[in-house]
């Protein structure tokens, strides 16, 4: 804001936001670092039949996970945004439930709940994804249809359009940017669990698992190639993302 | 005819309070009133966004109180112009045209057809962010008149736009009125659009329609004192009245028709007229005051005076108040004619 | 918002809300539920000194990275509320990295980061709950700093207060519920994590390890006691800091 | 004194080009442009929120362009009165004597002190959030005044303030400063304030400082047709000045001095008096005119005149608008004085 010239209160705070950025950025950049060194490994990782079984085994139930989080999530993120009703903060607390729940107790919990007819299996680890995932996309579709102007519903209803016309012409159009931000949060965050997963199910085996796998039984080293591939998997969809709404909200 | 009949609802700060009134096919009509007095709460009501808690609503002898907004076929345009943001100007216009299910040769015809009226051809491929403001209010009102409606709602139409393109559509307003055969409910709290579109005319106050009736009947009658002071009688004074006579404090006021016992006058500001002399005139008013404080707004002077000790204010042009040199202290002479004067009985 | 006698829309939409609400609720009453009925195994647990033990480290670990977080994190969120600087966005993107990066990855790449230093110590628990947890105080604070009118700042250096006595005495105080509340998510967050803690330090146990463990070793019963025991912490605190925020934004 | 010379900053949407002017002790100066001048800008810059890019700040002698803002000793009185929203008004007030380390009994009786001089003793254990739009206004320049600045920076103080509580506050106000000795600069759009308030005036167009002087020099006479326009001057007409007279289209115009070649000359539209015959008086301009358009604007009417093919506006009472009978066709006389008609050449 201001150029001074002994701005010490700047420098101050640079210096420890420095200290942090660091922080998160130097074990991303040692696990890169030392895999590029080390290409050989990453190129044995992608033939290795376990893991891109499990790369795929992740892919398939992040996506399915997320699809259900939308489906389940932005309606409620509708009536939390439009709707007055009794309990409506009860049922806000009860959307954020999951973020606070520690990983190994989610998976106790669902097991305890379903018993053990999804143990070991694809729904487990797709309903795990799913209990960790949806309030991000409850909250950023909440906050996606709070911004748009209720006058404009007004207007589109007394243009001849029926409510559920409104929402999907005019409400969820205008709320899309949040939705989709929400959905991406919601699949990284499904892909990142392990926790809970390793609880519920431990086959079929996911690439987030694996890493664990291999760490436990062959050491820090083999399991760095596997690692390397899940992050460089989230961290490309984030940042493609990142990008897509940038543009999106250039055009707008 | 637009019917309601003791309508009563509340919403956030705002209420209505029995609110009762007719327009008629055709009216221009006009609810005029300070902002919080639930002008925008009426119009949604009318809208059917809300619904009223009490009382009916009746369009061309139908009850249509708590029909839903996409069956009444009202044209809306709220004070934001809530244009849709993710539509060109032909999408917006076009949209309630598609929920009809028209044939897209028709849609283009009836979108083209009102787009020449109100002269927004060029814009149909613009995005409503790249609009200016006066821009915008045609979309929205050719938005609203697309889907066929002859009856429009418009909430401060001209509240965010300048002067000089209040102007403009405030004369082209009346054009596509006539043009369109439309029936308008016109929300305001501007004077002077009441003056210059409005047949009818109903007060707006705390939520109650105060006063309803054609422009001219309000303007100079108004029914009680809070109508009288926000339409601007800045002198409301109280006295016994003796037939034609009022006095107040030992002024004498003389009264455009006999009354008895107390009463209220009001005398707009502007009507009073401030002379050095006492001259000979058809005003029947000529009391003698002195000047207390003047207070240049923009240009013209508002001059509060002393009568004997009531307190009165008058309006006038900067060349007059250098004419008679009016400044604290001065003696003069306050006159205004019987006509201007407005009574309510207390 | 309006009442109608057939609102189909609102109804479908709530029925789908009610689905999520149930999915979130219905695991965590099945928990609290079934412990309630064998009350004996908890106050057991409560006896437990390995059980007791973990859960003082869970606190212990979790209190610290808390705190490193808000002294890292506090200063980075008013950077970016307030002042404009190359590379924003980008740092920006860096502090929400943690949040998308797999669990099991963030244990390996911090080992190999900080080497075998940080193996089953305290230390290790607690860079690993400050690397998950940090974007959470860091988001929150900016927020908060975001929503401080900067007019009151300005009078307040007019009124010959230094930048660092206006951060003190103006920015901080009126921003202190966005980062109380970042605070509070970021501790949430430290005492969820299991994955990554696992993979850096499986000792000192902590209390969701402890939760991992029992349930590998001796099963979804043996596990369930202590899994409530850490939920109820979890949920306490959480619950207690809502009605907190609460009752400080009425009396503000 | 404080002087800026040639001061130059942009700042999101709004820039400062080449501003320079003097406010001397003791001035009420008056920073009048309309809103997007950037007046906000420069009272920032003199508070020392921001840093010019280019040009000077003296004070009092010494340049303080770089002088961070808590060592300057100014207050500053932002538009939203930005009250510490944490603190209750004594905190707040107190704030500035806390930083100067005095002792509680010092700050207790300076903040009783300016409290009483302001009028809002009864206030200083309320929360800011619970105060009026006048009170919270009087709490922000109490808090400003309470470092013993003799310096106020006012942004837009009435903006917010009804129109009663602005009175009151501008009577105020002007004891304050006797009182308390202050010289005072305060940025608005409003020509009420400036007229009841100003000693000097400078008038901020488009991030330029256009014209500075005594408000009765400024008012009467613009330096340019920028300023004319904005200062309520309606009527600007080009035409070839030969001595005392100006032929515009035609028709002619009496100028108060003599002046050759083509010029540009402004009228305000309440100095136009209308009447139906040609009156004998000391106007030495009687044009013959057509009634184009009539408007009311709030009591008052803004008619538009054609007077050979130029167009002309005056704004005249209803009452002598009623007693001519204006209509459009109607013809009559618009007159004006030479002295009224201010000069610019072109």
């Amino acid at each position: 804001m201001n150029k001074s010239k002994r701005d010490y209160f700047d420098y101050l705070f640079a210096g420890i936001g420095s200290v942090l950025i660091a922080y998160v950025l130097y074990p991303i950049l040692t696990l890169f670092g030392e895999q590029i060194v080390d290409i050989g490994s990453l190129l044995k990782a992608f033939r290795d039949e376990v893991v891109l079984e499990a790369l795929r085994n992740t892919l398939f139930t992040s996506l399915i996970s997320t699809f259900l989080a939308l489906i389940l999530g932005v309606p409620l993120g509708y009536l939390l945004a439009k709707r007055e009703f009794k309990g409506k903060a009860l049922v806000q607390g009860i959307v954020d439930l999951p973020v606070v729940i520690p990983h190994s107790v989610v998976g106790i919990m669902l097991l305890l709940a379903f018993s053990r007819r999804i143990l070991d299996s694809y729904t487990g680890i797709i309903m795990v994804m799913l209990f960790v995932s949806v309030s991000f996309v409850v909250n950023s579709s909440r906050d996606g249809f709070l911004a748009v102007d209720p006058k404009l519903e007004y207007v589109a209803r007394s243009l001849g359009a029926s409510k559920i016309r409104v929402f999907f012409t005019v409400s969820l159009p205008i709320a899309f940017h949040s939705i989709a931000t929400g959905g991406v949060m919601a699949w990284a965050r499904a892909v990142s669990e392990v926790g809970a997963i390793m609880v519920v199910a431990y086959y079929p085996k996911t690439a987030q698992v694996v890493v664990m796998e291999y760490f436990n039984n062959y050491g820090l080293a083999a399991s760095r190639p596997i690692a390397v591939i899940l992050m460089g998997l989230s961290l490309g969809a984030f940042a493609l993302l990142r990008a897509l709404i940038g543009r999106l909200s250039k055009s707008a | 005819m637009l019917e309601l009949q003791s309508v009563y609802r509340s919403w956030k700060d705002f209420s209505l309070n029995d609110v009762s009134f007719k327009v008629y096919e055709g009216d221009y009509f006009i609810v005029l009133g300070p902002s919080g007095a639930g002008k925008t709460l009426l119009l949604e009501i009318i809208a059917g966004i809300f619904f009223p808690y009490r009382g009916r609503i009746i369009w061309k002898g139908k009850d249509i109180t708590f029909l839903e907004p996409e069956k009444r076929g009202f044209a809306y345009v709220p004070q934001n112009y809530a244009l849709f943001p993710h539509m060109t100007v032909y999408e917006n216009i076009a949209y309630g045209l598609e929920i009809r299910k028209l044939s897209e040769d028709k849609i283009s015809n009836v979108v083209k057809n009102i787009a020449s009226v109100l002269n927004i051809e060029h814009l149909l491929e613009r995005r409503p962010s790249t609009l200016s403001g006066g821009e915008a209010q045609r979309v929205a009102i050719a938005r609203g008149l697309a889907i066929g409606s002859k009856f429009l709602l418009l909430d401060e139409p001209f509240a965010n736009l300048d002067p000089s393109t209040t102007s403009r559509l405030i004369l082209e307003m009346k054009v596509w009125k006539r043009e369109l055969g439309l029936t308008v409910i016109h929300v305001t709290h501007s004077f002077e659009e009441a003056l210059l579109l409005g047949d009818r005319v109903g007060v707006m106050l705390d939520g109650r329609m105060s006063q309803v009736g054609s422009v001219k009947e309000v303007f100079s009658n108004p029914r009680d004192e809070n109508i009288a002071s926000f339409l601007g009688f800045e002198n409301i004074i109280e006295g016994m009245a003796n037939g034609e006579l009022l006095e107040a404090n030992g002024v004498r006021i003389v009264l455009p028709t006999r009354y008895f016992g107390r009463v209220r006058i009001a005398v707009r500001s502007e009507d009073i007229i401030l002379s050095e002399e006492p001259f000979r005139s058809s005003l029947r008013n000529m009391l003698e005051a002195t000047v207390v404080d003047v207070m240049d707004i923009g240009g013209l002077f508002k001059v509060t005076l002393d009568v004997g000790g009531l307190t009165l204010k008058a309006l006038v042009t900067r060349s007059s108040a250098v004419e008679i040199g009016i400044q604290p202290g001065k003696k003069l002479f306050a006159g205004f004619k019987a006509t201007a004067v407005h009574v309510f009985e207390a």
